[in-house]
């Protein structure tokens, strides 16, 4: 394979006296969907947390491009092109979906007005709208602020944004838990259509047939390890469970 | 008994210490400097610990401080007449010599001295100067005070009312708190103005107050034409004074009492003879009697 | 929540977008503007002669640009659930600093100075606000002390260090020509100072509601990790509010000092609390997130007019306080039971 | 987060769990704790002569008896995510209420009255007191207007209605008695004031973290929504945790009057921020849902050593506030990182 | 069928100028599993908040075993033995697994001190501890805040909690969505046995394997209002879907 685009290795976290991670590796090439899976508590938010610079590791490196790297703030992780949707969303409830999609990147009035940061918030909420409907995500009002969404609608919007920006990995934990049937599958095509344009994708997921159908490859997580690694082409669910589980370890995946 | 087993062995230092009622006022600043220059000729060592607020709860904290620090003596004003008597009796029960200035306690067995000038007295001559001001006319006068229950500035307030009653040309129509902020004294100032556009005169019963006062008839226009009566006299109230902003000043003495503190708690500590009550001067000075009683003028600093 | 149809987003027509006008007075500070007007009605009723007059209005308005200016900055503040208790303080620090300099640039009095030395008593008020407004803000951002405590601190230091400064005394010596101008004057009919305020509340308002600094500061205060997330200097962004803050409250120094020809350096100790309540009065929430420069006017004029009305049609003293409890408490409760209808409907 | 072992949850023995001690003196009040006794060792090296003496020790416990009783009650209120701006006023109006109470049973001077009188004082304190909380509890929990604006009413109509009582003078005649025993007078050397302080604290306390009251005042601040879904009485609990705050006031100027043989009618206006400030010093957060007594405690004696220790040290004036200021940033500051530290080890 | 144990009739509910819901009707009988399925923001979650006292209905009339019902509070829900787990859990943050899943309901001491109110930690913990193994809930420690557990874990509270108590309905609008493999199979095994029990059960999944696979009948809602109903033997996938996307109606479903 290519060189990888993002590595991680032994990371570990602590959080107090609980270890959330302990010594995770991880691995993501450009250009491909990989699944990072693992039963509830293995690590995989915390992992997410650390490679997009919301936590800070505890030890271990990083690599980006092959290239040591600190990621000391979600900004730096930006900066390389990284999104990122978290799975508790980390939406402002208190702004309207089209607000919060542009957090950050907000659009400016052309001319002096932009120049005093003037928003253009005409062309943000159309630009939003499109994003949704590309999503299948259909508000009654998009006035709103985002507290007032269904919990699938909300996951929607993150999902949306994270996709706009996103310009080498996007980190989706979970984020297909609350949609429903169709937006379920728009959000995979999505997934597959950036993957296409290159970027990478990682995806968490605790839905066996969706992480087969949509991955390249699949990472295992399990008591804050990585455990095994999968080609999805050479495995099956019963394999992945047991991987999760423990009642199957490959040596030489650490 | 709490401060029980404090020895009453009296200090064998030489250091003298001032709390008086509010910090950062005119008043106590120049009752400061009246006691710094008389303890300094004395070979005394001195210190000022002055609470936030005119306030016994504030000011408790202080005396029992200074308590555990035994000086020779201590001149304080009281900021409640009651209240501070506990905390002043153990001052007193440690062998420090107690001297009361400006205000004193209703136990008179604690305190070797008293010194102040009558505040009620004050507002009395406060009355007195606005008929002089009035000149005949008639109209409504009003009072504005700082905050309900400060002993002193009630007591000015009280003698005012009291007075008033004997200009029948004069319409008292009852004081105002201002919290001591010089915004709300002016607001209180410009809505009395609509109220009673008859508005003729106007007792500040301290140096915010006045500020306020000052402040809301200038912009209605009414400087002069209403009369200001402000108490205490700090070189921003005299500037006003000359200026016109203000009509007069009721001026205690306030480096007098000091200096005077200081010559009794001298004596107590000597153990001469002390006078038990001293009342210091109080004077209304106006635009025209202001040089002559240029004495009075309070200090900005030392 | 404003519109009136409904409407998909994949279908939605620019045109169907609230107006602004709708937005800026909209529903959400409607009932407490409302509750203004029927106060001054209430007091216009009984005292009409008194009332209306214009120089009622005018010392109304004037007396309140110094809290005004105040709340403007403590909006944005408690928006990104924040709370600033020094404004009081820092506002008297600036007032003394400024009156002080502008005195030693004159030779120890300024009464006569000209307008050089009334603009750089103007800079002098206006940076030592921002000063401590850098202070909280540098404290509360990068070691992530809470706001209450941060300003707590510098409402005592910063009244002890304008009594410091000069010893414990009222500055005077103020320049006559900026009292006269911008302390008293007016210009058609509107005293300059409130117009003073009324251009910074105007400047507030529309950088909270257009601007990215605005849409910044309610993402922060609505979940301040969400925005740390998406990219947002956070820190940078608290600083920057309480250096807004600050430089507001240093701008109102200044101000009293024109007003008041003199920089006091007691009072304004409840000034915090005036101004937190004017801005919760006016809608927005104290755990951030919400509110509006306009509710917050609304919150400043509502004690305001009725201290004044009080004065007037002559309550007696110590009702006053409970007449402006009672009015407080029915404000908001009839402004929070009407919003909760409106969405309930 | 205080466990040294990892655990699975299935596999748990009791033996495990943290022990009481530990629990209580936990780690969340350690450090500002130890900022305490470095204050008091500070001071006591430079005057032990004034600072390790028995009175000292006295007084100053006497002295903010009062203030910790508020600011017990005031710890519920917080972690409810709530705020009681109007302890201080209320404190005033029981105070005065009570004082005058005893006067007219005992036909217009107390002075010489015996523990029939002063119980009925007691009585009349306590319940006024709790009267206000009711009324704070009512309002907030039940017209569900924000606690900052009802206690900021309250706090004015209390004070208001404090000096229409007795037409805004101080109420003397307090039973000599009462002062004499109650107010100056100590037990094995620990003043008596604050032993009663001491029991309400360790009432606090045990209520707060060992009762289902205790457990019920975390949720409705932690998740009041939650709270209210799974059955708890959001209300009810609101406005008892009121009415407790209010009924400590109550009893807070009962002490009062004992201490000082006075009801003053001024005063009083800053308990409600130095109570707050107590508490958040002590760790509790501002947003509710977590917090301690035991951290009140020493939130409530650090300004106060503070406080006395430069006045015996004779620190100037005008530097006081700012010592203190930096002192109670600095406190929070150390006891911030500690945690953050422990946490991200 | 026997008679309904609970029923909603034309219940519509609006926040402001969003209908949420626009006369929807529903029905859950005795000792049956009943899916609720619809759309992201189709109404199912403010409908279950209506059927359980958290949000008061704008119209529309409710029956408990046949009785008319107002349900004015969650109290009143809770006192006829309906138990919910809410989309967003609804727990308290910062105390512990074991006092959220007490909460409401804290065990107190014997004697004396209980009638003081003082609580028996010791036994609560121990019982929640049974009861998060019962769903495969496993925490590195047990005195973190619920904040500090990860998405799964704390929905393994959530579901235990409603289960525990729950004697006559229960509500779960989700409750597997952030579930691991294991832990999911848990959670439908024990909504089986609790139906077993005679206690109805109402789910709301995405997941239509799911729903086929545990319930006895399904409810679709769509835009607010019901549309279709199903036996959960009589329909399929595709069935399901096309009521959700509108692609097939009922007409005498409403
Ligand atoms: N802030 C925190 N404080 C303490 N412990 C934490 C914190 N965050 C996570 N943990 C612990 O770390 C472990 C891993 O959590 P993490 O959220 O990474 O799991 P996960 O793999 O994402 O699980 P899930 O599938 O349920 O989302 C858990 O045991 C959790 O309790
Ligand atoms: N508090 C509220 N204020 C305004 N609108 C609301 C509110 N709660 C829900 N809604 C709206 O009501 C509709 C139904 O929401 P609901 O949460 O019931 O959907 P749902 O069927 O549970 O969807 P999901 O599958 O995504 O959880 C949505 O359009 C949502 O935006
Ligand atoms: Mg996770
Ligand atoms: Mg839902």
């Amino acid at each position: 394979m290519s060189q990888p685009l993002l590595e991680a290795r032994d990371l570990t976290k602590n959080y107090g006296t609980v270890e959330a991670l302990r010594g995770a590796s991880f691995t993501a090439y450009p250009g491909e969907v990989v699944s990072l899976i693992g039963d509830n508590g293995a690590g995989k938010s915390t992992l997410v947390k650390c490679l997009s610079g919301v936590e800070q590791p505890t030890s271990g490196t990083l690599f980006f491009d092959g290239e040591p790297l600190v990621l000391d703030s979600p900004n730096s992780a930006r900066d390389l092109g990284i999104e990122t949707v978290f799975q508790d969303l980390a939406v402002a409830p208190d702004l309207d979906p089209a607000a919060n999609m542009f957090l950050g990147r907000e659009i400016l009035k052309p001319g002096v007005l932009g120049l005093l940061g003037v928003l253009d918030k005409k062309a943000m909420r159309r630009q939003a709208a499109e994003h949704f409907t590309r999503f299948g995500a259909t508000l009654q009002s998009i006035d709103v602020p985002i507290a007032a969404l269904s919990g699938g609608q909300r996951q929607s919007v993150a999902v949306a944004r994270s996709v706009a920006w996103a310009s080498k990995l996007v980190f989706m934990d979970e984020p297909t838990a609350a949609l429903g049937v169709v937006q379920r599958e728009r959000v995979l095509e999505v997934i597959k259509r950036v993957r296409d344009e290159g970027i990478a994708v990682v995806l968490i997921s605790h839905n066996m047939p969706e992480v087969l159908s949509v991955s390249d490859r699949v990472e295992v997580l399990r008591l804050g390890r990585r455990v095994a690694r999968f080609k999805a082409s050479d495995t099956s669910v019963e394999e992945l469970v047991g991987a999760m589980t423990g009642a199957l370890t490959q040596e030489d995946a650490a | 008994q709490i401060g029980d087993s404090n020895s009453g062995n009296s200090a064998a230092n030489k250091k003298l210490v001032l709390i008086p009622g509010i910090t950062a006022e005119p008043f106590y600043i120049s009752m400061q400097c009246g006691f710094e220059e008389a303890a300094k000729a004395a070979g005394y060592e001195f210190d000022t610990q002055a609470p936030a607020k005119f306030d016994a709860a504030q000011q408790t904290p202080i005396v029992t401080g200074i308590l555990a620090s035994k000086p020779a003596a201590v001149l304080i004003a009281p900021t409640d007449d009651k209240a501070m008597a506990g905390p002043m009796k153990q001052l007193k029960d440690a062998g420090i010599k107690v001297v009361e200035v400006d205000t004193k306690l209703q136990d008179t067995s604690i305190g070797v001295s008293s010194i102040s000038s009558n505040n009620e007295q004050g507002g009395k001559l406060a009355a007195e100067t606005l008929n002089k001001l009035a000149a005949g006319k008639s109209g409504s006068v009003l009072v504005l005070n700082t905050k309900a229950g400060t002993s002193t500035t009630d007591a000015r307030a009280k003698g005012f009312e009291d007075a008033i009653k004997a200009y029948p040309n004069l319409k008292y129509i009852g004081q105002q708190y201002t919290d001591n902020e010089p915004a709300t004294a002016a607001s209180k100032v410009t809505a009395t103005l609509a109220a009673n556009p008859d508005l003729i005169g106007v007792f500040a019963t301290n140096l915010n107050t006045g500020e306020g006062a000052a402040t809301g008839l200038r912009n209605a226009g009414k400087t002069g034409t209403v009369n200001l009566v402000g108490f205490d006299a700090s070189p921003k109230q005299v500037q006003d004074l000359q200026a016109g902003t203000v009509q007069a000043l009721i001026a205690q003495d306030p480096g007098t009492i000091g200096k005077q503190g200081v010559e009794q708690a001298l004596a107590a500590i000597d153990g001469k003879e002390n006078k038990r009550n001293i009342e210091t001067d109080l004077v209304a000075i106006t635009k025209d009697n202001a040089s002559a009683n240029s004495k009075y003028f309070y200090k900005q600093s030392c | 929540m404003t519109t009136d149809e409904k409407t998909t987003l994949s279908t939605l027509p620019d045109e169907q977008r609230t107006p602004l006008l709708k937005r800026l007075t909209g529903a959400n500070t409607l009932w407490i503007g409302l509750v203004l007007l029927v106060l001054v009605a209430t007091f216009g009723a009984i005292r009409p002669d008194a009332i209306f007059q214009v120089t009622t209005l005018q010392f109304l308005l004037a007396e309140t640009a110094v809290l005004l200016v105040l709340s403007v900055g403590m909006t944005f503040v408690i928006i990104t659930s924040g709370i600033d208790l020094s404004v009081g303080s820092v506002l008297v620090f600036a007032s003394v600093s400024s009156a002080m300099a502008m005195n030693a640039v004159s030779g120890g009095d300024a009464t006569n100075a000209g307008w050089g030395v009334i603009a750089f008593g103007l800079l002098v008020a206006v940076v030592s606000g921002a000063v401590w407004g850098l202070l909280n803000g540098l404290l509360i951002s990068r070691a992530k002390i809470p706001p209450l405590i941060v300003t707590l601190g510098s409402f005592g230091a910063a009244q002890g260090a304008a009594l410091l400064l000069n010893n414990g005394s009222n500055v005077s010596g103020i320049p006559d020509k900026l009292n006269r101008t911008f302390g008293s004057g007016t210009y058609l009919g509107i005293p300059n100072i409130v117009i003073v305020a009324a251009v910074v509340t105007a400047l507030g308002a529309l950088l909270l509601s257009t601007t990215r600094f605005g849409r910044y500061t309610y993402a922060v205060g609505s979940n301040e990790e969400a925005a740390r997330r998406v990219g947002i200097s956070v820190r940078g962004h608290l600083t920057k509010v309480y250096l807004l803050a600050g430089t507001l409250a240093g701008l109102a120094g200044f101000m009293g000092n024109a007003f008041f020809r003199v920089a006091v350096v007691t009072g304004h100790e409840t000034d915090n609390l005036n101004a937190i309540a004017a801005v919760v009065l006016g809608g927005t929430s104290i755990f951030g997130g919400m509110g509006s420069v306009l509710g917050t006017v609304f919150g400043v004029f509502i004690p305001a007019v009725l201290e004044k009305g009080l004065v007037i049609i002559g309550v007696k003293e110590f009702w006053q306080p409970i007449a402006v409890a009672i009015v407080l408490v029915a404000a908001v409760w009839l402004d929070q039971t009407r919003r909760r209808a409106r969405n309930q409907r």
